[in-house]
């Protein structure tokens, strides 16, 4: 069955689905990554997202890339309020927030799904666009459009977010207050209200990537439990907070998991990606582009 | 101390009297298939707490753990038809060599880190069994009970007893734990590895016991559930539920006191079979994520916690 | 002191969690009858269970209309399995100990049926199963009945590929999720396609949370295969025919489908609209003249209705009108036995042939369908985004079997397509 | 295991090099400690103190034969192990057992560190607990919870803690930092005392008028290096050490 074309094939395939998962992960690489916040969550926030680009598409025919852009003031919001009760109860009573914060997510995103099942009921649900379900031809190959789609979301998410905290005050503030607090308390800035933007920044990125979501393939309302695992794999494999290497360590993840489904047994591509994880984190437990050592 | 410990073993002997009872005197199943489920979770709990309470490393790996013990019974009564208390022995010791490999895991690897790589090693494992087509693969398969032996007089209550004393045995290793220097030595390693590790704290050997200990009494509490089901399926017997309702039942409780998790595991696990035959509907999962939050955002340190506080309260009041 | 008293309390607390339904138990009064059953509320099967209660509900209401069961009311308790094999013996022990149900209803599918054969086998109780495949082959328990009209084993592959066959098929390629279900599919389908002559050129099972198809079909489109089964569940369901619809299978193949569950589910279907032209899949009930039978038309005028209060599937084809039917088979036999007697019961549904708004029924000895009433169906001239279209006949036709027919098979697939 | 010869030194480090990636933290370092000696250690931030007593602790790992103790070469035990051999060491932020009373913590000492002997009861290992606090004047605190105990309390009970383990060297790592000057006395006083029970210490301070009480020698370290080591007046009048402190 092997052969030199559906190698290639499950590259290019491989890259573009990477991109798909570094798009759906790097809000939790801002959340957990630089805040250390144990965001279980994140996968809830992102369906809870695409159940609201579909309400959009469904009952105003809004296109869900812009659905999802304009949702993202919202979820904004959502995301400072969320973090502000997240530091009121867990941060600000100091240590061993770790299992009660995984807990307390956990509790939110179950609470999400059940308010996504009560107003949408069970069923699986989908977008229409132009773009979806349309490939696009180059020779031998034909790519989907969709994943083109989620190509280009990912990488200019990853730049603008790249941008976004190495040239802006308050980006670079995101990243002092990663590695330093007590620095930043010392400089006069106020690390709860940068972390609590922070966390904003992180949830406003689900509005775009929840559509993604959605573009990709359909939703239903639990589907967050299976990207728990694949969005903390490749945000802890690309080392806490670098979103270039969130990029990459995605597309890695993409490659191997595409080229597993397509040229070896099939059943085993999700062993193979949560292995890479292991082995990571046996090797480099700091992830590929850690920022600690 | 002593007149604790004297209690205790009444007590522990009470109650597996009770139970014992119970399988005599009440003819109806249902009281059994439910407690059935409350026991497993029991254990589940107690054994969590060993390793996530006192030596605080968080284990998501719950299911993978009972995942095991379902499917190494499964293995050993298709390919023996070995009897129930071996299915359970060969559980243990599988769930030990896990717990083995999981503690040199945390040679390298602490706090969220330590999380995660649990999760990764629940999903490597359920996709190699789900590989394996010999227990049935992803189709699952079913299983036939052997008749029941004496003096049980079904299937369903022998399984209850056996449940039970595993609850037991789970408790006394966990209050064993929690009152030696077991206890102390994971406390501090807990508390500080660094100085755990300078003040003569063996801490990766204490760490692997953890890890051992909770592995195989996991383990063993998931063998049952093949004969309890006669039926095993990947999905059923690794579900995500397993894990998070451990960690829950925990919390609620409290981890700092044996008692804790048993606390908790009744807490919801009675909840959880009441709901399911009362409201049974997706109302149910939203309790469990209600009490989650409520709980670990007013009651951090779990019921045990919240009793201690008021018993300390109490006593300042006297003084 | 305080571990004492912590001791004590959990005694009692188990205690008294552990009894509290027998109580519960003595109040009850003179009696309804009551049916029991666990339905998939929340997880994967719930979409299906809910729409599959929705049927029974209809027939309760009917039937109740009608002065009910001996003189008696007809009353339903449902519980929610979380569509897992886990929940259900406690639960179908309280609806035989605690609620002490006359009748039992089996779960929606086979995962959470498996583990209350034996139990159900080991009281004597009749249990009338609902979609579950093949769960009683092991088992033997002579009391069962599936209102499911999968008929014997293999039947359901052999349909598909018979058809695969005539349109001159000669290589096979299989595509299953590695799930319970599409494991049972494939393999049947792999026996036949053995006994039929054909080659197995592509074999794979992909995992249940595969999100993106387009590398997976790459390579079954490179095996070059004539028929292409597929074994899927609902949400890859979707993603293998947008996939397909994006990067093409070849222009070799000449079926393709067979085993994909979610093409019959309402949502799913206005989704893909018309990529799910060409398409041939199983099915258990279509609007087509051959399908309608006496009551058929007002079951589906009430389903409709209640259908979107209840937020469940507004089409419900796949299985409310089978749970209809499970109640009118339970119907006839209570009315004919005049008693609730299990074995009675039991020996009446296994004798007769029962007239149902699915057809007539009859069952084999296993409790299977005597012979398969799955219809294999190829979509035609859909369109995107309409619900209604497929309340019309022409939009499915049914190509098995011969009996209900209502076209020929338009090859090859690409062909069929457009 | 024949009992070392007093006049060999207890500790000698030869030829310790310890390097993070690019970063040589400490060069060549060979020194030997004498039993019962008062040692101090001394050099700017960033010298490599902290490091070196990593290694000798066992937080880090070393070649082999780098640091031997007792005549044994220890670089391959862990840091457990060299605890119950004898070495105990406090740290530069205290890093109490946060959940555990003040006598929990020395009892996690006492319970681990100490060869133990079946026939010492617990009620006896909680009277040398309570002993050892009397002797540190910690008595009251014992059953306070370690998070409620002041900075220099804190100080205490972690040199209480190194205590509990028996052993013969001890190494604290900047005990009296932002301590007052008459704690900075207290907790001088108790390590002068404790050099008094036949047990070596090296101690590493910023406060010179500390280092130049207790200690009978001095080495100053800089960038991984030894600049400057014998009698405390000689390395203060090192021009290297003044230069070396002045110049950061």
């Amino acid at each position: 069955m092997f052969s030199f074309e559906l190698l290639l094939d499950a590259v290019v395939i491989g890259v573009l689905l990477g991109c798909f998962y570094a798009a759906v992960s790097l809000g939790l690489s801002i959340s957990f990554g630089l805040l250390d916040v144990p965001h279980v969550a994140h996968p809830a926030f992102l369906v809870l997202a695409a159940y609201a680009v579909f309400f959009l598409n469904e009952h105003y025919g809004i296109d869900p890339l812009v659905a999802g852009l304009l949702i993202t003031p919202l979820f904004f919001l959502f995301g400072l309020l969320a973090y502000r009760l997240y530091y009121e109860t867990f941060e600000k009573r100091g240590s061993d927030a770790g299992v009660r914060g995984i807990a307390f997510f956990f509790g939110i995103a179950f609470i999400i799904e059940v308010l996504i099942i009560l107003q949408f009921g069970v069923d699986q649900r989908s977008v229409t666009a132009t773009y979806v379900g349309k490939a696009w031809r180059i020779g031998d190959m034909r790519i989907p459009f969709r994943l083109i789609v989620a190509f280009m979301v990912a990488a200019a998410l990853t730049i603008l977010l790249t941008l976004y905290l190495s040239r802006t005050f308050m980006g670079r503030a995101i990243r002092a207050v990663a590695q330093d607090q007590e620095a930043l308390r010392l400089m006069g800035a106020d690390p709860i209200r940068i972390k609590q933007w922070a966390f904003g920044i992180a949830t406003a990125v689900l509005g775009i990537t929840g559509a993604l979501l959605i573009i990709v393939a359909p939703v239903e309302p639990t589907l967050d439990r299976t990207y728990i695992g694949r969005t903390f794999c490749v945000v802890v494999m690309a080392g806490l907070g670098s979103m270039s290497g969130t990029l990459v360590a995605a597309i890695i993840l993409g490659i191997a998991e595409t080229i597993v489904l397509t040229l070896f047994g099939a059943s085993w591509a999700p062993a193979i990606s949560f292995a890479m994880l292991l082995g990571v984190l046996a090797v480099r437990p700091q992830g590929l582009f850690g920022r600690r050592s | 101390m002593k007149r604790n410990g004297v209690f205790f073993w009444v007590g522990a002997a009470v109650f597996l009297i009770a139970i014992a009872l119970m399988t005599k005197l009440i003819t109806n199943e249902y009281p059994f298939f439910a407690g059935y489920v409350i026991l497993q979770f029991i254990v589940l709990a107690v054994a969590w707490s060993i390793l996530g309470g006192h030596a605080g490393y968080v284990n998501f790996g719950t299911s993978a753990f009972f995942g095991m013990g379902v499917y190494t019974a499964v293995f050993l009564f298709k390919v023996a038809g070995a009897p129930l208390l071996v299915q359970i022995a060969a559980a243990a010791a599988v769930g030990a060599l896990m717990g083995f490999a999981l503690g040199l895991l945390t040679l390298r690897m602490q706090g969220i880190f330590f999380s995660i790589a649990t999760i990764a090693l629940t999903i490597v494992i359920e996709t190699s069994i789900t590989n394996w087509r010999y227990v049935g693969g992803a189709a699952g398969i079913q299983l036939q009970r052997p008749p029941v032996t004496w003096p049980f007089s079904g299937y369903v209550q022998m399984l209850f007893f056996v449940q039970a004393v595993l609850v037991v045995l789970a408790v006394v290793v966990s209050r064993y734990i929690q009152n030696s220097w077991i206890g102390r030595g994971l406390q501090a390693l807990r508390d500080d590895e660094l100085a755990a590790e300078c003040t003569g704290v063996p801490t990766l050997r204490l760490k692997v016991l953890a890890c051992v200990v909770s592995g195989a009494l996991m383990c063993a509490a998931g063998a049952p559930a093949a004969m309890y089901l006669q039926y095993a399926d990947p999905s059923s017997a690794f579900n995500l539920n397993y894990s998070v309702s451990t960690l829950a039942m925990s919390l609620i409780g409290g981890t700092a006191h044996w008692a804790g998790p048993i606390v908790g595991a009744i807490l919801l696990g009675t909840t959880q079979q009441l709901l399911t035959v009362t409201i049974s509907s997706e109302v149910n999962v939203l309790v469990l994520g209600v009490m989650l939050v409520l709980f670990v955002v007013a009651a951090p340190e779990g019921l045990i916690g919240l009793l201690r506080r008021v018993r300390d309260k109490r006593r300042e009041g006297k003084q | 002191m305080e571990r004492r008293t912590l001791l004590g309390g959990t005694i009692t607390a188990a205690v008294l969690g552990l009894t509290f339904g027998l109580t519960s138990a003595a109040f009850a009064q003179q009696p309804p009858i009551k049916i029991g059953m666990s339905m998939a509320q929340t997880g994967g099967l719930a979409g299906g269970g809910k729409a599959s209660q929705l049927g029974i509900e209809v027939w309760r209401d009917d039937v109740n209309a009608r002065g009910g069961l001996l003189g008696r009311k007809v009353e339903l308790i449902v519980y929610d399995d979380k569509s897992s094999a886990s929940e259900t013996p406690a639960i179908y022990s309280k609806l035989l100990d605690v609620d002490k149900v006359d009748i039992l209803f089996a779960p929606y599918a086979t995962v959470p049926t498996a583990p209350l054969m034996p139990l159900v086998k080991q009281r004597g109780m009749l249990l009338m199963g609902n979609f579950s495949f093949q769960v009683n082959s092991k088992v033997g328990h002579d009391m069962w009945f599936n209102n499911a009209p999968w008929g014997p084993a293999d039947s359901w592959a052999s349909s598909f590929l018979d058809l695969g066959q005539k349109a001159g098929g000669k290589t096979i390629a299989l595509l299953a999720a590695d799930q319970e279900f599409a494991q049972n599919l494939a393999k049947t389908a792999r026996e036949v396609a053995t006994k039929l002559g054909m080659k197995i050129v592509f074999d794979q099972a992909y995992p249940p949370s595969t999100v993106e198809f387009s590398g997976i079909l790459r390579a079954l489109k490179a095996a070059k295969p004539d028929i292409v089964y597929v074994a899927s569940y609902p949400p890859d369901s979707a993603g293998i025919l947008r996939g397909v619809n994006e990067i093409g299978i070849g222009d070799n193949v000449k079926l393709f489908g067979g085993g994909m569950v979610g093409l019959q589910f309402g949502a799913v279907m206005e989704n893909l609209g018309s990529l799910l032209n060409g398409v041939v899949n199983y099915n258990t009930w279509l609007p087509e003249p051959s399908m309608y039978h006496e009551g058929t038309k007002a079951f589906f005028e009430t389903y409709t209705k209640r259908a979107v209060e209840a937020k469940v599937d507004p089409l419900g084809y796949y299985l409310a009108p089978y749970g209809y039917a499970s109640g009118q088979m339970i119907e006839q036999a209570i009315k004919a036995v005049g008693s609730l007697d299990q074995k009675a019961l039991a020996k009446y549904l296994r004798e007769n042939t029962h007239k149902t708004i699915v057809g007539p029924i009859t069952f084999a000895a296993d409790g299977e369908w005597k012979e398969s009433g799955v219809v294999q169906a190829q979509f035609r001239g859909i369109a995107d985004k309409n619900m209604e279209q497929f309340r019309s006949s022409g939009k499915q036709v049914v190509l098995f079997p011969d009996k209900m027919k209502s076209g020929t098979l338009v090859t090859p697939f690409e062909a069929a397509r457009k | 295991m024949t009992p070392p010869d007093t006049s060999a030194p207890l500790l000698q480090i030869s030829g310790l090099t310890k390097r993070f990636g690019g970063f040589t933290a400490l060069d060549n370092v060979s020194v030997d400690i004498r039993p019962g000696e008062r040692f101090g250690l001394i050099g700017p931030n960033g010298s490599g103190k902290t490091t070196l007593i990593n290694c000798i602790s066992g937080a880090f790992r070393t070649e082999a034969r780098t640091v031997v103790f007792r005549g044994e070469d220890i670089t391959q035990l862990p840091a457990h192990v060299r605890t119950r051999r004898g070495i105990a060491r406090s740290f530069q932020i205290p890093r109490p057992f946060r959940s555990m009373t003040v006598v929990e913590n020395l009892m996690v000492a006492l319970d681990f560190a100490v060869a133990t002997d079946p026939l010492v009861s617990a009620a006896h290992r909680h009277e040398t607990a309570m002993s050892i606090l009397s002797g540190m004047g910690l008595a009251s605190k014992a059953d306070a919870s370690a998070t409620t105990l002041s900075q220099v309390e804190l100080r205490k009970m972690e040199l209480a803690r190194a205590m509990a383990t028996r052993p013969k060297l001890l190494i604290s790592d900047e005990a009296m930092a932002g301590l007052s000057s008459s704690e900075v006395d207290e907790v001088l006083d108790l390590l002068m005392s404790l050099a008094d029970q036949d047990i070596t210490v090296i101690m590493i301070e910023h406060i010179m008028q500390a280092v130049m009480r207790f200690s009978q020698r001095v080495m100053c370290l800089d960038a991984g290096k030894i600049i400057a080591i014998g009698a405390p007046n000689e390395v203060m009048a090192n021009q290297r050490v003044q230069e070396a402190y002045l110049g950061t």
